[in-house]
């Protein structure tokens, strides 16, 4: 069986890591695995998409860049009789469109982040800062409004800075800095939310330069759950994060290995666990069982 | 140049610096307070040192290959290279000193291929460096292969985020950069014959200026500074960031180049002027990031704010005012409208 | 044979020759599918690629046709959205207002003799700037008309569509060919390609020449704009980035020289199909890792580029000789 | 009055190029424009044409008030210009620069064929057997002087003007350039004429202005001058001696350089050349015949490919100009635009280049040392110019061209190759050039000249060279050096002549 494997891109660790669970999967179920990279480019990823139909793949998986403008190429592909799945976000296209999608909820971890830090805080009065993905991306709205969602009636949390560190290390270290600067040295600042792991820690770096201690003086709760925010937990600097699983593929390759075998249709959503991890869940042992995975 | 003319040659920017900060304290009160802690200076003005210290470092390459009239799109690229080199390096457990080398070696070499691109094959500098700018990323994120390649190994981390004197390493390293090149250039004929060759390549090579070896040590220079720029962001966040590191950095280098005012058609430059011009524009980075807008304002702001100080900077808007002007009084006196015209030659 | 045209020619060479080779690599390659596909997946770059000929062609550059493309997908979007205006009449809206931001943006760089790099490099981040604060959300256009524009094809044999975007590209490949060889106004951008100063001298309007210029770049990028708009059927404001990067890619591919002066839109349209062809080759592959992806698109532009170079230097000195 | 300019004056820092200039052009006339280099004449014709904006004074066309904006606008009044740099644009075709901003039109497309016989018929008595489909740059600088011309006179309605037209024109052309501007005269055109060659104005002109330092000095009938007279309302002062020959008084010395079999194909055919130290080698030939072609290759500026140059001590390697320059070669060329001057940097800086870039970017001129250098140059050449920090780019065009000489005296050279050294040089510089050249060789430097005027030639050589078809054809030396005898060479296909002293 040939699939072909339209990947957005390889912007973060997450997804070079998603990118390498999927070879995995496909390898060891003896598929051989077409893939191509988009550049986080729409445009690219539409263009393979329908290079994989003039190919004659027997299936197609797409981690669509963003949620619009895939119903033609879709169409196509339905049209050719090649099976679509969509890995981790969504299309607002006609669910006829593709077999099923396999993702988590954006939103819903957004929620699971910003409940965390509810409870966290309790009563007291709570000064946050949000270092936002890439202004635009789905994952940036999607989290920002569920963490909103999951403060909702904590009249004392506030959000008081938001800012663009655009889902990397140096810029969440760099726009951490200037909160730091803008919220009185750090001292009235008392929790950070961060739309992914990698701008965390660099605004743990950018906490401990300010001379304050992360994951104390700073609640630190992010998404992804990659091995750095374990690292990072393991040693009390990072309090939280909301795991969002690479091995999308493999519930995608099995629900696409029951449709070859019978024609079964899947569900159209499956959705993979967002789970919390604290200080509590043994970071240390996380953090040794995901470096192997390309994070 | 001496004191006074260079004085009078940076002035310009040195007051669009002052309007700008005075802007920023507008919107963020105590931009302009710097105090101690511990042993080193902090503030938003040390910030901007610090922050500003990528664009400054690639602004000074940047001004060099400018000067030739050549552009260098790959800088962005190279540091993510030469971060990645010294990355892997410090996790092969190789000795940082060796690491450095190492990124310093690998910014040579994109240097040496740029120009090699450019002055030997003649291939136009922006498709030139336009091919580094697209492989470099994948040559960077084949050493990380993909990942955030992190270290910790404290010396490296000491480059992007220590101190010395109070004042942050990244800092010193573009002051010094600056000073060294600047001398460089000005106390040999460096300068004279890069100039030379921006503003008429064909007739330096007739009075016997070899222009070939000229461009490609112009290339390396800005491969070189990139390779600084990228120890430091990868030593700042203590992990090198193939995707990411010094992405699109190479547009904000050029802006600090056009807004220090050397000619993006090559000849007479100014390294002084270019490195002021990457602290205005890391001021109004930091001044937005302090100011609290949400971020789509972002683009907005940064692009008005260029925009207004390119044209303020213009030599042309004094002509085009004296010209509506005179229009006006012409216009009163005679009724006639005539049109400015301008002089010929640039 | 025309000194001037060899570029042109070396150009369509190394496009046959390169699909030639792709197709002994992979037999698929050559079907209509793929040439459809080829068409209708680069018609919004190859719009935009040829206004951006003529901005090189008179020695300027045009960064924000990137931005604009996005803007205009998001600027459509939101006015089908919220209002209840057909398509037709917020193409027009757009394109006239695309036009007059190419136009100020000439305007700046003629009149404040500003660099077109940076101006341009400023509309970029304000074009972006003013899609973001629009929506900050992708949004999805169902419009019925855009069904019918996104149907419109015609089904070559061999299953591969010939659809109307594809249509639209080459019209405007056709238009910018008269434009810059068959028309006064074309002469005067070659004119401001060869040289400012002399061309002001020899009488050309040289500021009513930059003004148009940029304001067909602009226009182009508009209509670029409308055909991505129509090919995602929606408006997203992080939609095409670094698209001018590949424009100017493209134009260079097409011989035309980035100085200014010299050059073919023709050719411009085999640079942008060459690039597409980089594509379609490297997904046919389908085993290079991300990177590579990378490392190989930079080493196929370098290798297309050198070829040129050498064919064109070969032909030169044959001529001379 | 045709057209009359009347206090204008125009200011530039650090100079008042023109201070309350009075001029006038009657229809049917031509009317000389005269002066030193720097006088202001090209700044007079660039404010008459919108190209500067003056500022003071008025202009009249036909008795009314204009005030051209543009040259566009000054095309627009019937007003064609030459400007002394050839305003063409070499990536355009011939007959596009011909054309443009005209080109006919046919459904509001352009006419490929309509222009193309448009073109021919613009060029139609010039002599030039081009073909107007190629890139003008293609051509060399005499060719394209002739498509400038072709384009103005076309262009002018009522005002011809010409500024230095025939720099680089040889006899054969200036006499067809002058049947045109006759032409002209009786169709009742006004032509303004600027030449450095008296003997030109002449023979062309009905009346001449004189501008010195900006200022009107006197505008008289042609004919109630003498040469003399001219010269002195020109300089303000005695002109010692104008020209010498030289002939016999130099005494050839030891070989110096020889070259056997140097050629590159389709550029110049092999040639022999040998050259004795404190030597002249003039060189003659038509438009084209490739005598820019041997200097080129000689000084590794076209690599050739075959052939080799040795001096007393062994073959040499000039495969760039640089290399060349370490040899010990000068090479100061005849497109001053393009391939001389450093346009935006200074005077000393220009002055000081060739010698910077020989002694390596390691080991700077002194500051100090460069000032002397352009201070002294500036004095020993005169050359116009507030000072030594001004942009090359501002001085006059013949103020340029000794600039060049300059760079190349301060080298030193052993051997010096000037193309069209003179061009544009006015007549007291021009026997200071003459001068200088004396003196190099008197030092030992040897020379190749290269000139279309063939009294200069005549002047300085000891042995000329005739080139023809890029081939060399001929050698006078000697007594034998008469333009005649030039002349001959270079019309004459069959008979070839090797005449000897
Ligand atoms: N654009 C300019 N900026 C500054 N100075 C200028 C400019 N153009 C001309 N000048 C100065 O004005 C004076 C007159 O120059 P102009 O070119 O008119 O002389 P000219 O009579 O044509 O001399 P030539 O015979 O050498 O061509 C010179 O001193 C020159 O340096
Ligand atoms: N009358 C002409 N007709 C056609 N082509 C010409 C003519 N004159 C010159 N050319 C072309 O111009 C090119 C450059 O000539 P070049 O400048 O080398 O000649 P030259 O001997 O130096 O003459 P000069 O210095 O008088 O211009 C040549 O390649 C030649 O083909
Ligand atoms: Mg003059
Ligand atoms: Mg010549």
């Amino acid at each position: 069986q040939v699939v072909g494997f339209s990947q957005i891109g390889s912007e973060s660790g997450w997804r070079a890591a998603e990118t390498t669970v999927t070879q995995q999967e496909a390898e060891a179920r003896g598929i051989d695995l077409q893939f191509s990279d988009a550049q986080q480019k729409q445009e690219n990823q539409i263009a393979a998409v329908r290079s994989f139909v003039a190919q004659g793949v027997d299936a197609i998986l797409l981690a669509p860049v963003v949620a619009t403008g895939w119903d033609a190429v879709l169409e196509e592909a339905k049209e050719a009789e090649i099976p679509v799945v969509l890995l981790d976000r969504m299309v607002d296209s006609d669910p006829s469109l593709y077999l099923t999608a396999v993702g988590s909820d954006l939103v819903h971890e957004g929620e699971v982040a910003g409940q965390w830090l509810a409870e966290q805080v309790g009563e007291e009065p709570c000064r946050v800062v949000e270092l936002q993905g890439t202004t635009g991306s789905s994952p940036a709205i999607d989290r920002a409004q569920g963490f909103r969602n999951g403060i909702e009636g904590h009249a004392n949390i506030e959000i008081v800075q938001s800012q663009t560190g655009d889902f990397t290390r140096a810029q969440g270290k760099t726009v951490m800095e200037a909160f730091l600067q803008a919220e009185n040295g750090g001292a009235d600042i008392c929790a950070l939310y961060a739309h992914n792991d990698d701008m965390a820690v660099g605004a743990i770096q950018a906490i401990k330069e300010a001379g304050l201690k992360p994951g104390e003086d700073i609640l630190v709760v992010s998404i992804d759950a990659v091995p750095d925010i374990f690292q990072a937990m393991a040693a009390g600097e990072a309090n939280a994060t909301v795991e969002l699983t690479p091995n999308m593929a493999g519930p995608a390759f099995d629900a696409l290995q029951a449709y070859w075998d019978n024609g079964t249709e899947p569900e159209k959503f499956i959705q993979t666990e967002s789970k919390l991890y604290t200080q509590a869940d043994d970071p240390q042992g996380e953090y040794d069982r995901r470096k192997g995975l390309g994070y | 140049m001496n004191g006074t003319g260079l004085l009078r040659r940076v002035a310009p920017q040195l007051l669009t610096l002052a309007a700008v900060l005075a802007l920023v304290t507008v919107f963020f009160p105590s931009f302009l307070s710097v105090g101690l802690s511990g042993d080193r200076l902090v503030g938003s003005p040390i910030d901007v040192l610090k922050r500003g210290a990528p664009v400054a470092l690639l602004a000074i390459g940047m001004t060099l290959v400018i000067a030739t009239r050549g552009i260098d799109l790959s800088v962005g690229a190279i540091m993510a290279i030469c971060g990645a080199s010294a990355a892997f390096a410090v996790d092969q457990g190789w000795s940082l000193g060796v690491a450095v080398l190492l990124a310093l070696g690998a910014g040579l070499l994109c240097g040496l291929w740029n120009g090699f691109l450019v002055a030997v094959l003649g291939i136009q500098p922006i498709v030139a460096t336009l091919i580094l700018m697209v492989a470099g990323r994948g040559i960077a994120q084949l050493i990380t292969e993909g990942q955030i390649l992190t270290f910790s190994d404290a010396g490296f981390a000491f480059l992007g985020s220590g101190a010395v004197l109070g004042l942050p390493v990244p800092a010193w390293a573009w002051i010094l950069a600056g000073i060294v090149v600047g001398l460089v250039v000005r106390r040999t004929a460096l300068g004279l014959l890069i100039e030379s060759v921006g503003v008429n390549l064909r007739a330096s090579r007739l009075a016997g200026v070899n222009s070939t070896v000229l461009l490609l040590t112009v290339y390396m220079i800005s491969g070189l500074c990139a390779a600084l720029a990228g120890l430091i962001v990868t030593g700042d966040i203590r992990g090198a960031d193939a995707n990411n590191a010094g992405l699109w950095l190479e547009l904000d280098a050029i802006l600090a180049v056009a807004i220090g005012g050397t000619s993006l058609l090559g000849g007479r430059f100014s390294i002084l002027a270019s490195l002021i011009g990457a602290m205005i524009i890391q001021s109004i980075n930091t001044g937005i990031l302090l100011a609290g807008f949400p971020p789509e304002f972002n683009l907005v702001i940064k692009a008005i704010l260029v925009l207004l100080i390119l044209m303020l900077q213009s030599p042309r808007l004094g002509d085009v005012a004296a010209g509506l002007l005179a229009r006006r009084r012409r216009a009163d006196e005679t009724g006639a409208a005539p049109r400015p015209v301008q002089e010929a030659g640039r | 044979m025309n000194l001037r045209r060899l570029p042109l020619y070396v150009t369509i060479a190394i496009f046959v020759l390169a699909f030639l080779l792709c197709w002994l690599q992979f037999p698929r390659i050559l079907s209509t599918r793929v040439v459809g596909n080829l068409l209708t997946d680069n018609a919004y770059l190859g719009i935009a690629a040829v206004g951006m000929t003529l901005v090189i062609l008179s020695g300027g550059i045009d960064l924000s046709v990137g931005s604009v493309i996005a803007f205009s997908g998001v600027f459509i979007a939101v006015l089908l959205r919220d209002t209840g205006m057909h398509p037709l009449a917020a193409f027009a809206l757009l394109l006239m207002v695309t036009t007059a931001f190419g136009a100020a943006q000439g305007a700046l760089i003629h009149g404040l003799a500003m660099p077109a790099f940076i101006v341009t490099l400023a509309g970029m981040f304000l074009a972006r700037g003013i899609a973001y604060l629009l929506t900050l959300d992708s949004i999805p256009i169902d419009h019925p008309f855009f069904e019918t524009l996104q149907r419109a094809y015609w089904l070559m044999p061999g299953k591969g569509r010939f659809t109307l975007l594809g249509a639209v590209m080459l019209l405007a490949v056709a238009g910018g060919m008269l434009l810059a060889h068959r028309t006064r106004f074309g002469t005067n951008v070659f004119a401001l390609g060869g040289g400012e100063a002399t061309a002001r001298m020899m009488g050309v309007p040289i500021g009513q020449t930059t003004v148009l210029i940029y304001a067909f770049s602009g226009f182009m990028a508009g209509l670029a704009g409308i055909v991505f708009a129509v090919y995602t059927a929606a408006g997203y404001p992080l939609a095409t980035v670094g698209v001018e990067l590949n424009a100017i890619a493209a134009v260079v591919i097409g011989g035309t020289l980035l100085s200014g002066g010299s050059g073919t839109v023709l050719g411009t349209l085999f640079g942008v199909l060459t690039m597409g062809l980089i594509q379609t080759y490297i997904v046919f592959d389908g085993t290079l890792s991300s990177w590579w992806t990378k490392i190989v698109i930079g080493l196929l532009l370098f290798l297309f580029i050198v070829l040129q170079k050498g064919l064109l230097t070969i032909g030169a000195a044959r001529r001379a000789a | 009055m045709l057209l009359h300019a009347r206090g204008l004056t125009k200011r530039f820092p650090g100079t008042v190029a023109l201070d309350n200039v009075e001029f006038g052009l009657a229809a049917g006339e031509v009317h000389a424009l005269l002066g030193e280099n720097g006088a202001g004449k090209s700044t007079l014709i660039k404010c008459l044409t919108g190209a500067y904006r003056r500022d003071g004074g008025e202009i009249l066309l036909d008795g009314r008030a204009v005030d051209p904006q543009s040259t566009a606008h000054a095309q627009e009044l019937g007003i064609g210009t030459v400007y002394q740099e050839v305003n063409l644009l070499p990536n355009l075709t011939v007959a596009e620069n011909l054309t443009l901003g005209r080109q006919p039109r046919r459904l509001g497309l352009v006419s490929r064929r309509a222009m193309r016989s448009l073109a021919r018929e613009m060029l139609d008595g010039y002599g030039l057997s081009i073909d107007v489909d190629r890139d003008l740059g293609a051509y060399s600088v005499a060719v394209q002087q002739i498509i400038a011309i072709a384009r103005a006179v076309h262009l002018s309605g009522k005002v011809l003007i010409l500024d230095e037209p025939t720099a680089s024109l040889d006899a054969r052309e200036v006499a067809l350039l002058f049947d045109v501007v006759r032409g002209l005269r009786e169709r009742g055109l006004g032509i303004v004429f600027v030449s450095h060659f008296l003997d030109q104005v002449f023979a062309i002109s009905d009346r001449i202005t004189v501008l010195r330092n900006g200022r009107h000095v006197a505008t008289t009938e042609a004919a109630s001058l003498d040469r003399v007279r001219l010269i002195n309302l020109m300089l303000g002062r005695e002109l010692a001696e104008e020209t010498s020959h030289n002939h016999g008084r130099r005494e050839a010395g030891a070989e110096l350089l020889r070259a056997e079999g140097l050629g590159r194909r389709g550029r110049i055919t092999p040639f022999d050349l040998t050259i004795r130290s404190g030597e002249v080698i003039g060189m003659a030939g038509l438009l084209g015949s490739g005598r820019t072609e041997t200097a080129e290759v000689l000084f590794g500026a076209t690599a050739p490919d075959s052939g080799t140059v040795r001096d007393a001590k062994g073959p040499l390697d000039l495969s760039t100009p640089a290399r060349a320059i370490a040899a010990g070669f000068g090479f100061a060329p005849e497109d001053r635009k393009t391939d001389g001057i450093i346009g935006d940097l200074t005077v000393r800086e220009n002055i000081a280049l060739a010698l910077q870039a020989h002694r390596g970017w390691a080991r700077p001129i002194p500051r100090a040392e460069q000032r002397r250098m352009a201070d002294e140059y500036i004095r020993r050449l005169d050359i116009r110019t507030p000072g030594a920090e001004k942009p090359v780019g501002l001085l006059s065009g013949g103020n340029q061209q000794k600039v060049i000489l300059a760079r190349w005296l301060a080298m030193n050279p052993r051997f010096l190759i000037l193309d069209e050294p003179t061009r544009g040089i006015d007549v007291g510089a021009h026997a200071e050039v003459l001068r200088l050249i004396n003196e190099m060789v008197s030092s030992g430097m040897s020379l190749l000249v290269i000139s279309s005027e063939l009294e200069e030639l005549v002047a300085v050589s000891d042995r000329v060279i005739v080139v023809r078809d890029r081939r060399h054809v001929a050698e006078l030396a000697g007594q034998a050096i008469t333009t005649e005898a030039i002349v001959n060479a270079i019309a004459a296909p069959e008979a070839k002549q090797e005449a000897r002293a």
